[in-house]
């Protein structure tokens, strides 16, 4: 067990609490950087899907971990994001600007869902996002001369001034570094005034409003800034999968996406970054573990949708604060080794109330 | 005449809408949680109603309530093994636990062999018959689509307006706390409820079956019922059936009427401005908090 | 009709120990209350009367000890068995059911009764405690006020009419006037109809001079018991429990005295 | 009903004994100077109405709270306080009449005031039915107390620029402060979800005092509290006003409570205003008595002993 | 040294879609295919080479078909791709593919972005939507001297393919579609659809469909007393259309090169083959088990050509010459070079006579 002894007031506000901080995610970088020499290439793929789906998650748990809203179209800011950066990039724009347009773009179209967020809450509001999503997706299909419709579009290879960055080490980099850059904005923002405000809207719209926070402009900042890594996540995802079509940027998308922060531990960076992990090696792990059951169970082209379902149910049945809560406790259990007693987590009673008045 | 016949198609279609919308406002009323394993049990349902009639080779009129009947035992059932667990956690988790149990479900049927990945038809008695009133046409399918959503709607309303169960079924969603001590048996009842959604999961199964044939993607349907559901107003069962009757008639008039591609997202629009001007739909109640 | 306390005891506590995960927040809690009697719980700021209450009510399952009622166990069991078996419950922080009417409020309240006749007599009867109640009959309950609600609380605990009534601060945001009434009504229900009670109240004075026996609660573990006509006396009680002080203790504001019998 | 007219003081009142005045605490006179010396009008209530449905709330209700007074709104059960409270806050929206509040460039009608304005004027309340941020720390709520002199932007806030830093510990500072004066240093780190509801209470007026309030709205302070802690809770009424100089609007049923710290009462009625004067005129007065304090002088008469006279002749 | 070919084994990979609304479709390739390998492993493999096929499922999402490829190519080092269904599924893949110089064979899907624009990779077999309705069209709607000529499809790439097919050849005769109507994937309802081509007063109408939607729009059609000569594409010849639409279905017409082998068809090696596959799989066969049993035929004799050193390079240089003939289920000759990467764009016309596809004109194409 740990004891900290504070003296002083920025100790609360250091990004590293202690030495073991700084130990651990010091030696996390590293491992980052050294990966593209210690894995094979087809892991650093995963990687770097991992990095995306990382950044897209931080921007879902800001809106919906943090700030309470949740969104069933996120896959829209995607697809804003992937094709601003993939028509940009194709038209022979550097692709710095790109991003940062395909970011902003987002962020726009952001603070227009928003809008309705400010009236509606809950189930609605996850009905508006869905029906935006809808509307977005039917847009990229539809708006053919620029986002090449149904037929999709190929996406060239990120490049800045006749550089262009086509191995894919060199794109993992590039990933490694937004995604380290995006983290510490979140991270940032959530310890000071705008951070808690989303949190206060979290927990009482009325008791954040009477502490003065402008309700209606915190939520647009949210989905805004939410939508914006959104976007910035849809492009580098472009480049990531090379072609664009409207189809990838459907419901299902959203919902995986919500799943992902669900699972990995809803109002923590953390489980961003666990979620987008569980949901790009899932897949693998399920692939894997068919040899090992009988060809019957195996081929069943169900049985991705089965282990998927029962994984999510048993999260939620067992782990309700998602992976990094299951993290939590396995630490905890380190730390107070011999003095761990069973029924320390042992889940509470608990009853529902309404949310409809909130 | 045309104008006629559009809307008429447009009433045969929202009372799909309506009858799907009314499962989805039945657990909210009484859970407060949004199911997305709605349009699920709907397709479990379908194929229950063809396992009846062709494995087991009941007649029509007999394997419509085994079907029904088997599909609430499966909602009780489920509800004890996954959703009970969990009772008293925040809503949330439960609308997280539906998308799981959906998952589960289309992949249980997919992994039967043979069955699982086909399309079928179910062979109801009345199937291609057509019901002519002068120049315009209604297919039999329809027709019983219309009056087994107005009846359901009118007993489920009844239920919750008129009944010590209903009402304490709405109680239990409110304040679960609450209503235990009042002696409420929250368990039983949430058991109960979600019987009833699968079971009208599987009346919406089976009366869809003849229009859009049995297969395991058939509940993705649901996604237009929730546009319904949410134009109605979510908590209300009037305002599932009209939301829905409003959706499938602009659905049927914008295809008609508007540019290709309105059609699909109609429904999406006109829940987008509901949103703006109503938000909590044409029936919802009108929500605020007291401090 | 009369009942007079008996000393069978209607419900009794042995040892009984609840914990919020980590944090004990009751210990090897004994307490009995016999029939017929109210009884009432004293305890400052997080003692853990609430979480007394709750423990009987199958809300909160005790980690030790045992509860029984009416001679019946009854630890650990779901909470609306117990209810069924006779025993209710004012919450603390009225836990109205804020989408239904009032009317539904007090019928959900009478959920475990078989007879529509004694309900709707009943709901006369509450009605008659508290007209205000009777004139909002169709209001939502959630946009009633705060002591409204607590009104409609303690109406709808009533309705079940039960062997049992547990109240956790009835007279919560109640005018002076109200509390007054409330506790008269208690007292009336108990001698009328023989109701036992058992009472957590902040108002001392009150629950001392409307209560047979008092236990006093202390970071979770029970310090004193006795008849309230005796706790009345003692020093420590009406110090912090009445307010009763001595001239000039109070002059250094942020000066806690030390209770003597920690 | 025949209530003799005594003065406060005098008789027992709900909560016990009543305390002697307090040395170093002396009364202010009635509508007298307030702390801050301006004695000028900081909230003046015109000609109130508010209608839900069927339900007129509050009736025609006018008052003027003064700088540096204590001001407490008293009556029975739905009499329409709260609902003052929430046309304060602009929760509501009166739907006759306005509120005019002496703000920082002068006189305004807060009721044209977006509610999120209303703290950024100076106003903080708490509420009947403790509404913190439960899923956060007390320390967390405080600092969000902050939030109207947070100094810094969404940009500044990304980077953690140095000037951040800076405004983080100056909040921080003024957090520990409140802290200190409320004497919350135990519960700093603990989660709102898991303390018991008198600590709750006080942290909700520690995260109202945060905002550096000239008005404090409070809605029943002592409810739930018990005696020693309601007299804790009129000290500290008394410090603010004192010390902090900030002006008290509060809702309280306590009567001890108010006649301790109130300069002036306001008894409403069915939404109307049914007397104003000293805790002492208002609690003399008849209708008051009537239809809100009731007969409290004894309590005794709840016992046992007297029930079994009572029980012999039934 | 080409990545998949050791000593004794062919590594392939192909992506199906076995969970999502192909799944029907993706299981019957993927059956097909089995049966080839089995057969060929059975026979001792190619140049004393067993064969070994990897599939995964993408569950027809784009997304998930680059994950899946990515898989095969990077991981498991697939030697070439074979048979990967859906269109834009490919489209995401072949990417992947190309950076490690995979071969992307025999797509399952018709669409011409599977050999244009030009990729020494890129084999085809599949006579495009394209060319299949442009040269259909013009015949269909002569013979039944049509006047107003409809669509309807499905508002994706694929239906695309087939309305722009169709335009063409109306083109090509000097005419034009009086009417066009869509529908998303997965619609329903096909009411105000139908009604709009009804009011139009269409005695043709293309369609742009696959499976439900062809039987939900003509029943729709058929119950509005509406009844034009209907026009389906190749993925419309399926006998799911029979077997879920009945009788109302008959009268369709539908493009088609391979027949759908049916258990008692007329001709003795289909039966044989079909009632093999019954055997082994415990289901009917249908014309997409023929697909996938044909590809990895195909497959099996250009890997057989190329000789036991087998590489990217000797595989394009055996299929450089490469000419397959016509087989057992009728599949019209197929030619390819260094430059024809598609092997035939002919195709013939069925027509659903008794609930049962009926080959009704003989192999024909543009020019
Ligand atoms: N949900 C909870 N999670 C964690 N701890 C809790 C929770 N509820 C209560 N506690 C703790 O348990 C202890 C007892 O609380 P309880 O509510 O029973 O006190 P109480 O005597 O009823 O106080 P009050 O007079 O404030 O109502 C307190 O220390 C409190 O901090
Ligand atoms: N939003 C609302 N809709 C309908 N009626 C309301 C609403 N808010 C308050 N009321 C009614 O207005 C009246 C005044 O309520 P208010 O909450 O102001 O009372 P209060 O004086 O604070 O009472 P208490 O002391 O019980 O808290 C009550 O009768 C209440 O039912
Ligand atoms: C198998 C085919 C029906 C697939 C379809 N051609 C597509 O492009 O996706
Ligand atoms: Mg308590
Ligand atoms: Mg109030």
């Amino acid at each position: 067990m740990r004891f900290l002894f504070k003296t002083d007031y920025n100790q609360d506000i250091r990004l590293a609490k202690h030495g073991g901080h700084v130990f651990w995610y010091g030696l996390l970088c590293l491992f980052m950087v050294a990966a593209p020499w210690l894995v094979q290439e087809y892991w650093l793929a995963q990687f770097t899907f991992v990095l995306i789906y990382a950044i897209v998650g931080l921007g879902l748990m800001l809106l919906a971990g943090f700030t309470g809203l949740f969104s069933l179209g996120h896959a829209a800011f995607l697809g804003v994001g992937a094709y601003t950066q993939a028509i940009m990039v194709n038209a022979g724009f550097p692709f710095p600007l790109a991003l940062a347009c395909a970011g902003l773009l987002s962020a726009a179209v952001g603070m227009v869902v928003g809008l309705p967020a400010l009236r509606v809450k809950g189930i609605y509001l996850g009905m508006a996002t869905l029906a935006f999503g809808f509307i977005v997706e039917e847009g990229m299909a539809r708006w053919e001369s620029v986002t090449g419709g149904n037929a999709g579009m190929m996406v060239n290879y990120p490049a800045l001034f006749g550089w262009e960055l086509d191995t894919p080490t060199e794109f993992y980099f590039l990933c490694l570094l937004v995604t380290v850059l995006c983290t510490l904005g979140i991270v940032n923002l959530l310890r000071s005034s705008t951070g808690r405000a989303f949190v206060a809207i979290r927990d009482s719209e009325i008791s954040a409003q009477s502490m003065g926070i402008h309700l209606a402009r915190y939520k647009t900042m949210s989905f805004a800034l939410s939508a914006a890594l959104a976007g910035l996540g849809g492009a580098l995802y472009a480049h990531q999968i090379q072609f664009l079509s409207p189809d990838q940027f459907s419901l299902l998308q959203s919902v995986d996406l919500l799943l992902m922060i669900v699972i990995g531990g809803l109002g923590s960076i953390h489980g961003a970054f666990l979620g987008a992990i569980f949901i790009i090696v899932m897949p693998q792990l399920i692939s894997i573990g068919k040899d090992f059951l009988p060809a019957v169970i195996a081929d069943a082209t169900g049985l991705k949708g089965v282990v998927y379902g029962v994984v999510l149910v048993a999260i939620v049945l067992f782990e309700p604060m998602g992976l990094y809560g299951r993290w939590l406790k396995i630490r905890t259990y380190f730390q107070l080794f011999p003095f761990y007693r069973k029924g320390m987590f042992k889940r509470q009673k608990s009853f529902q109330k309404s949310d409809r008045l909130k | 005449m045309q104008l006629l016949q559009l809307l008429i198609s447009g009433v045969a279609q929202g009372c799909i809408y309506g009858l799907i919308a009314l499962g989805f406002v039945l657990i909210y009323k009484a859970t407060e949680t949004v199911s997305f394993a709605q349009g699920d049990l709907m397709m479990v349902g379908a194929f229950a109603g063809l396992a009846t009639m062709t494995v087991l080779g009941f007649p029509f009129w007999l394997s419509v309530p085994a079907a029904i009947i088997a599909m609430g035992l499966f909602g009780v059932v489920l509800e004890r093994v996954v959703i009970r667990p969990i009772l008293g956690q925040p809503a949330f988790s439960i609308v997280m636990l539906t998308i799981g149990v959906g998952y589960v479900l289309r992949g249980l049927i997919t992994m039967i062999p043979d069955i699982g990945t086909d399309t079928h038809t179910l062979p109801v008695p009345y199937a291609g018959e057509v019901i002519r009133l002068g120049a315009l046409v209604l297919s039999a399918e329809q027709v019983v689509v219309i009056g087994v959503t107005v009846v359901l709607c009118a007993g489920l309303f009844a239920m919750f307006r008129y009944s010590k169960l209903g009402i304490a079924m709405q109680a239990a969603s409110q304040n679960q706390l609450a209503a235990y001590y009042m002696g409420i048996p929250v368990k039983r009842i949430n058991g109960l409820v979600w019987g009833l959604a699968a079971a009208v999961a599987a009346v919406a199964g089976l009366l869809l079956a003849p229009i859009t044939f049995v297969h395991a993607n058939m509940g993705f349907i649901g996604l237009k019922a929730f546009p319904a559901a949410v134009v109605g107003g979510f908590g209300s069962l009037p305002g599932a059936i009209v939301g829905g009757l409003i959706i499938g008639i602009v659905e049927a008039l914008a295809g008609f009427y508007l540019p290709e591609g309105f059609k699909d997202i109609a429904p999406y629009i006109v829940v987008l401005f509901m949103l703006v001007l109503k938000p909590n739909g044409l029936f919802g109640e009108k929500l605020r908090k007291k401090v | 009709m009369t009942v007079a306390t008996s000393d069978a005891p209607v419900l009794k506590l042995l040892n009984v120990e609840s914990a919020y995960g980590p944090i004990k927040a009751i210990r090897g809690v004994s307490l009995q209350v016999r029939r017929g009697e109210i009884a009432t719980v004293l305890g400052s700021n997080g003692a853990g009367k609430t979480t007394i209450l709750k423990t009987i009510s199958g809300i909160i399952d005790p980690r030790k000890g045992s509860i029984e009622f009416k001679g019946e166990p009854i630890t650990a069991q779901d909470p609306a068995f117990i209810v069924q078996q006779g025993l209710s419950h004012v919450p603390e922080g009225r836990e109205v059911f804020p989408l239904l009417s009032v009317r539904d409020n007090l019928l959900m309240g009478a959920y475990t009764r078989k007879d529509r006749d004694g309900v709707a007599r009943d709901i006369e009867v509450v009605f008659g405690y508290f007209p205000i109640l009777r004139e909002r009959a169709a209001q939502d309950a959630g946009l009633l006020s705060g002591g409204q609600q607590q009104m409609l609380a303690i109406s709808r605990a009533l309705m079940a009419n039960p062997d049992l009534i547990l109240l956790d601060e009835p007279s919560l945001g109640l005018s002076p006037k109200l509390t007054k009434e409330i506790f008269e009504i208690v007292v009336r229900i108990n001698r009328e109809r023989g109701t036992t009670i058992l009472l957590v109240e902040q108002n001392a004075n009150m629950a001392l001079n409307a209560s047979d026996y008092g236990y006093v609660l202390e970071n979770g573990r029970i310090v004193m018991e006795d008849t309230c006509a005796r706790l009345r006396e003692k020093d420590d009680i009406k110090e912090f429990y009445l307010g009763m002080k001595e001239e000039g203790v109070r002059a250094d504001r942020r000066w806690k005295k030390k209770k003597n019998w920690r | 009903m025949n209530h003799p007219n005594i003065p406060i003081e005098g008789r027992a009142p709900v909560q016990g004994a009543v305390e002697p005045a307090l040395p170093g605490h002396q009364r202010r006179p009635l509508g007298g100077d307030a702390a801050g010396g301006a004695g000028g009008i900081l909230l003046s209530a015109n000609n109130l109405s508010v209608r839900f449905g069927g339900v007129l709330a509050v009736n025609n209700v006018s008052f003027d709270v003064k700088r540096g007074e204590v001001f407490t709104l008293i009556g029975p059960n739905g009499a329409g306080k709260t609902t003052v409270f929430n046309l304060i806050s602009r929760i509501y929206t009166p739907t006759t009449g306005h509120i005019g509040y002496a703000g920082p460039d002068g006189m305004l009608k807060l009721t044209e005031q977006p509610p999120h304005k209303i703290a950024s004027l100076g106003i903080a309340r708490t509420f009947q039915n403790i509404e913190l941020f439960e899923h956060a720390t007390v320390l967390q709520n405080l600092l969000i107390g902050r939030h109207t002199h947070r100094k810094t932007g969404l940009w500044s806030e990304l980077f953690f620029t140095g000037k951040t830093r800076a405004a983080e510990i100056e909040a921080r500072e003024k957090v520990e402060h409140v802290i200190e004066l409320l004497d919350l240093q135990h519960h700093r780190e603990s989660m709102v979800a898991g303390l018991p509801y008198g600590v709750r209470k006080v942290v909700e007026l520690a995260r109202a005092l945060c905002t550096e309030p000239q008005l404090l709205l409070l809605d029943e302070p002592s409810s739930g509290l018990n005696v020693e802690e309601t007299d804790d809770m009129a000290f500290w009424i008394t410090d603010i006003k004192n010390e902090l100089g900030i002006t008290v609007l509060m809702v309280e049923h306590d009567m001890s409570l108010v006649s301790k710290v109130s300069d002036r009462v306001l008894a409403m009625s069915m939404g109307e205003e049914l007397a104003t004067g000293t805790p002492a005129q208002v609690q003399a007065h008849p209708g008051v008595i009537e239809a809100y304090l009731g007969s409290v002088d004894d309590v005794s008469n709840l016992r046992r002993e007297h029930q079994k006279t009572a029980r012999v002749t039934a | 040294q080409t990545q998949g070919v050791t000593k004794d084994e062919i590594v392939l990979g192909s992506i199906q879609d076995l969970s999502g609304p192909l799944a029907g479709f993706g299981k019957q390739v993927r059956f097909g295919m089995m049966l080839r390998v089995d057969e060929a492993n059975e026979q001792g493999g190619i140049n004393g080479r067993k064969i070994k096929l990897n599939v995964e499922d993408s569950g027809y999402e784009p997304r998930r078909a680059v994950l899946a490829a990515q898989k095969l190519v990077n991981q498991d080092k697939i030697f070439a791709m074979v048979g990967h269904i859906g269109t834009a599924q490919n489209m995401a893949a072949m990417p992947v593919q190309f950076q490690k110089n995979v071969i992307n064979f025999f797509p399952v899907t018709a669409a011409r972005e599977m050999y244009e624009p030009f990729h020494k990779l890129k084999y085809s077999f599949a006579a495009t939507y394209y060319d299949q309705m442009k040269a259909a069209v013009p015949l269909l709607v002569k013979e039944k001297g049509a006047k107003k000529v409809c669509t309807m499809y499905q508002d994706d790439e694929f239906g695309l393919e087939v309305f722009r097919g169709a335009e063409e050849g109306l083109k090509s005769m000097g005419m034009q579609f009086a009417e066009v109507t869509t529908f998303k994937r997965g619609a329903t309802d096909f009411a105000s659809q139908m009604q709009k081509l009804a009011s139009s007063q269409c005695d043709f109408v293309v369609l742009g469909t696959i499976i439900r939607e062809t039987i939900g729009g003509i029943a729709t059609a058929k119950r509005l007393g509406f009844n034009p000569t209907f026009l389906g594409s190749s993925a419309a010849y399926t006998d799911l259309i029979h077997k879920l639409g009945g009788p109302a279905m008959d009268g369709l017409y539908a493009t088609m090169t391979v027949q759908n082998p049916y258990l008692d068809a007329a001709s003795q090696p289909i039966r044989f083959w079909a009632n093999k596959y019954k055997t082994k799989f415990n289901e009917d066969p249908t014309v997409f088990s023929v697909y996938g049993y044909s590809l990895v035929d195909s497959f099996l004799r250009a890997a057989n050509k190329a000789g036991p050193n087998l590489t990217t390079d000797s595989f394009i240089k055996a299929m450089d010459t490469m000419v397959i003939p016509p087989d057992m289920f009728g599949s019209s000759e197929m030619t390819f070079g260094p430059q024809k990467r598609l092997g035939s764009n002919a195709t013939r016309l069925s027509q659903l006579e008794n609930a049962r596809w009926k080959v009704v004109s003989d192999y024909f194409k543009v020019n």
